[in-house]
């Protein structure tokens, strides 16, 4: 989308902390999660969170293909992440970017260690990402649909997988970064975690934080994980609802 | 690619059905699905639309960048389109580069739009020879259940109805960007509608399943003013040429249908 | 091939009726087609139609590859039609278009009702395609020449497939367009049948037509299937008298 | 690549009858098969030729479009040697981009002219740096019975002699096409003669049957006044320093024997 | 990719003796492994260097070239990564594109030089918005026994260190080289620490043996001032937030200890 | 690497027969050859031949994969040649060009003859080749390099495979160019053999010659190969003897 170019007179975060969309600091855009949205998967996800609008779907368990990667021990277990040529300004190629193949991976080792792969050996377990919006942060919203996706899907888990960024922007440290504060602020630190088991499975950085800011924002990413896990619960039940209902009916 | 099989009961079923003037899901032979329309739903892009058709579901990105005109139309913008099956809408559909069934989804969607006229290329044109504007249209399939001609030619429409443009001027040979946007020029309104033969009997609109056992599909697209501009037939059948015309009848109609739903005025 | 931009003062039809080469408008190219023309294939022929020059050889029936495509209870029909570097005017990149994968499968599907697919179970049949120079309507040509080539290998049919464009250019409808009539006119229609069943197998349009014009336009073509018809007919026994005589010598 | 078994009894007999000085085919250790040449016969070609060898058949299709000069020769126009191994050709061969042998085959004809200076590039330079022409020529594999080399790389000299190059003058830094041809500037008829190596005799020319029971082959490819421009040796065997010089021989007199053929003044 | 088993007795070796503080090698738990380093052996490129990280051995190219800057940052040289994972240096890898291993390296070794500014790229800018330099940072794996990441990010830092540029001056917009060089400008000495966790322990620099029995693993890069520019959590297992606080600790004192052995000022 | 524009005013060849680098035509670059410098190969080689720096590495014997091109009754023996992209002035692209592909089979066919193939069916062995520094003769190299790495592996040999190029320049016959008398010279003549068996597994030539100046050239080279082959066998003798010592420690 060709744009004028902005002028960055406006400022990323003003005197009060208040954040160039009206966020206070440590407030997360308004998301929204909705479940069971794709027909044809097995289970599917839809998230918006601030500007993105990304669609989770999972297919399995199923056959491995191609067959040599079958494990006799486990479950083949594999994420995609994708975006569409229009979810950003200047149109991406529809085939994937290094940057895509890595995040594909991130994705699959930050939802991994939530799943009991030993429990179903010899399948496979596809988790398909499309990013259809993209606004910053969309490694995160996406392992948060994915994980609440694998659920609908009825795929065992020790924990919902929850994600969320925490960052530096403007000299002060904030949460859920929108894209402009990703690219013009200081730090970008992406976090997933299973809250109920404290454990952290996607920690990525970029930037500059000093030993003591970069303490304070793991917490304040943590903090945004537990706020995004109670939306995926509400979803998924919500879901179970709708279900509850259409059987009844 | 991983084919979904349709167990042979149902494939009974659909073809029996048909020939007593039937369909599974209740539709007369001649009826589309439930259309269901959103517009405008990816910021991101210049123009954007979802179409459901059933549990078909699709969704059409419009994109326009600056580029370079072809040689040989050193006057004209540039139209391409393209189609993704990702692999969350099926699981017949396999990540990768676009397979035959994608690259003919996009070429037909593509005539239908090109052979129309429906875009006014010439007015995307900055500097003849030189600079030029691109339109991507790009087609995102999301659920698969057939008929996926029909579903997208109707969301590529509906995105390019949908599309701003952003104002410019030309400054010293370079493109500047002003404020404000207008409307993409669009010209006519092209309506994709495919016809199956099952059993000798022609159905428009096929769901998945009847796609398995159709022996061929035929496309037309017809302009506003009712002619044909773009024509596909698909898969391992015929048509006699009297069912040609007998479908080019029906597609006369329907298209009219489906161009109500769409363009509004 | 650089070329002098050309005026087009000339008229692509005149009052007359009579097109830029000397054509009536219902008049067919100059058109030969031989068989037997590649000594490795099962089955061969080549087809001069005007200025298009195609190969088209068979190989099969055949163990499939790779293998995974086998069909139990059918055999596997494929044909690949190819572009040469210097078929065209601007040099096209030997790697195969979207175009040339798209006529590839339309070819397949205009080919394969007429070969009788289920008495060759687990085998495959592939018909590979050259357009060695190109002046319009090659996929019509490369259908007949095909459809002649299989007759050639001895693949059981029931009946050959027979392929011509109709059209319509400077308000008149036209047989067996020509390059310049296809990019210059208002209208192509490519059609294929089995002339004997009247099954048509391949129709395509571009352009524009009244929905009347396009009644006659297939009509039209037609009529060019079945002149295409006589001549692959003709060819082929050209082929049998040739092989029976070097048989008897 | 499925490969194309060659019944053991057939290699023995081969290889039997060169060990008595003779071949299945009759020729003698050092004849050519015989040699059909077609030229002019694609139009859309700026040049082109077919050459029969036997029952081998291959094309060559040249064009000329405008490009850049390499950075390391600003001067001087750009020769592109491409070849296919169509899969019409032969059972071993299949659709896809080119393998090793394709390339093989391109790089030893391409070496051919280019070391030869068989065109003369130089003159093919239009603004130094910036403007040049490309000659591209296409090697088209038809049939496939042995000898891809030679044939190839007649069909290559014969296309270049047939090649027309349109007139242009210079127009504000643009090349305008003028009315009327001029030939291309060939300089130089390299003739490239491939010799097999089989039971330890030299043969030349070899069909399939032989290239698939030879040890080695080795190619020379020879400018008209008998300099060496260009040598390939190919397979997984080995030849003395004597055979080598036992081949040059033979390539001298068989080059001058095609040359002939190809060349007519 | 044929993976190496190490047999299942060896794995819980490695673990038992790390459960017990120990590990196989005799190193403590946040040893390094020795590191040798060897610059300037590549004459063809424009820096170079070499890191043996006990068995695994990393060769750094820069190449420095020519080049347009992105639309986004005209008045900025180009910084591009790329890892080869030769099968030279391990029966693990094959011939082939880049795969998610390679690309994970390159990438990471990129941001730890592009976060902590590295290479002041403002000074690499010609023309803006039109000619800059890109420096190619081209990461080979020679022997592959674990811990690329570390190994690599060492060696891309001594080279960026080593690397001269060509002096030059602009003559009608076209870059003209001089004699003589300076010094690529290097403004931080990034350091990547990587931190295994198996059976709960927190291990440095794990060994190949070491990589495939560990839970997962955490890579910390650290700019001169102690501040922290990029991170990367790699491995299908979890740490806990006080593992991470710990590992950050160990990171702080391990890269100073390694920008000693690299920058000598 | 940009350059100046050399001034070609110093000559490739002085009236006293005294090449650029100072050597006499017959002269081979100063060379070196190490063994055993790859921990994870089966058998390695690094060889320096004046500004040449390449490395050789064999794994195997091995299953053959992917498994379709086992072949019953010998070894498939491969050999990869591959550049470093800051191997030469300008960057290469790191996917391999047409030209390493052509050397990786010529140097295959090269290496092939000295292998029992046929003591070793149904297994493969791979030779890898990395280029890391180029300045001419790189092909001849690489084979010197990878026939002692194949030594060093313990795969049986009839013999070791010594190349090495001869050529013409400016006007004189010269022993293994480098690169500015390659790209300036007249003619380029690479040749591998195996000396004790006089058999030449490798003979290209690029340029012009003289059937004459072709005979002497040959003969130049064989005794090129036959110098390398003692450097071959001295540097093998090397490793044992530092084996030996090693075990006997």
């Amino acid at each position: 989308m060709l744009k004028i170019p902005q002028k960055t007179s406006k400022k990323l975060i003003d005197k009060a902390g208040i954040r160039a969309d009206g966020r206070k600091p440590n407030e997360l855009r308004p998301t929204k999660i909705e479940v069971g949205v794709i027909e044809n998967a097995n289970g599917s996800a839809y998230i918006e969170q601030g500007k993105n609008k990304i669609l989770a779907g999972v297919y399995g368990p199923k056959e491995v293909h191609p067959r040599h990667l079958t494990m006799l021990d486990r479950m083949l277990f594999r994420c995609r992440y994708h975006m569409a040529p229009f979810s950003v300004d200047e149109r991406k190629s529809p085939a994937p970017s290094r940057r895509e193949h890595e995040l594909s991976k991130v994705i699959t080792w930050a939802i991994e260690p939530s799943i009991f792969v030993e429990r179903f050996p010899r399948t496979a377990v596809d988790v398909f990402i499309e990013v259809l919006q993209a606004n910053g942060g969309t490694r995160c919203a996406a392992i948060t649909a994915a994980s609440v996706a694998l659920a609908d899907a009825g795929i065992p888990m020790r924990d919902l997988v929850a994600a969320c960024a925490s960052g530096k922007v403007g000299g002060h440290l904030v949460l859920d970064l929108m894209d402009v504060e990703d690219k013009m602020g200081e730090a970008d630190l992406p976090v997933a975690m299973m809250p109920n088991l404290n454990a952290i499975t996607l920690l990525q950085m970029d930037g500059g934080l000093a030993m003591d800011e970069f303490e304070q924002a793991v917490n304040l990413a943590i903090t945004g994980c537990k706020q995004i896990y109670a939306l995926q619960k509400e979803a998924l039940k919500a879901r179970y609802v709708a279900v509850k209902k259409a059987v009844e009916e | 690619m991983p084919s979904i099989i349709i167990p042979i009961m149902q494939q009974k079923q659909v073809a029996q059905a048909i020939s007593k003037g039937k369909r599974l899901d209740g539709r007369g032979l001649t009826d589309y699905r439930e259309v269901q329309l959103e517009t405008g739903i990816v910021s991101s892009a210049e123009g954007s639309a979802r179409v459901h058709l059933g549990k078909t579901d699709v969704l059409v990105g419009i994109k326009i960048e600056r580029g370079q005109p072809f040689s040989d139309t050193p006057d004209k913008g540039v139209l391409t389109v393209n189609a993704e099956l990702s692999p969350l809408a099926s699981s017949m559909f396999e990540p990768g580069p676009p397979g035959v069934q994608a690259i003919e989804l996009a070429r037909v969607v593509d005539r239908g739009i090109r052979e129309s006229e429906a875009i006014a290329v010439e007015k995307l044109c900055v500097i003849p020879g030189k600079k030029v504007f691109v339109v991507f249209i790009d087609i995102y399939v999301l659920n698969y259940d057939g008929n996926l001609i029909d579903a997208s030619a109707m969301a590529a429409l509906a995105a390019l109805l949908n599309t701003k443009m952003f104002k410019y001027e030309l400054k010293d040979g370079e493109i500047e960007i002003k404020p404000g946007y207008t409307k993409l020029p669009v010209k006519d309104h092209p309506i994709a509608v495919t016809i199956a033969k099952i059993n000798d009997i022609l159905i428009v609109d096929p769901a998945l399943d009847e796609e398995q056992v159709m022996d061929a599909r035929l496309t037309m697209t017809l302009g506003k003013d009712g002619r044909v501009c773009a024509i596909q037939k698909g898969g391992s059948g015929h048509f006699t040429a009297q069912q040609i015309l007998e479908a080019a009848k029906i597609v006369q109609e329907k298209s009219g249908e489906i161009r109500k739903l769409l363009v509004k005025d």
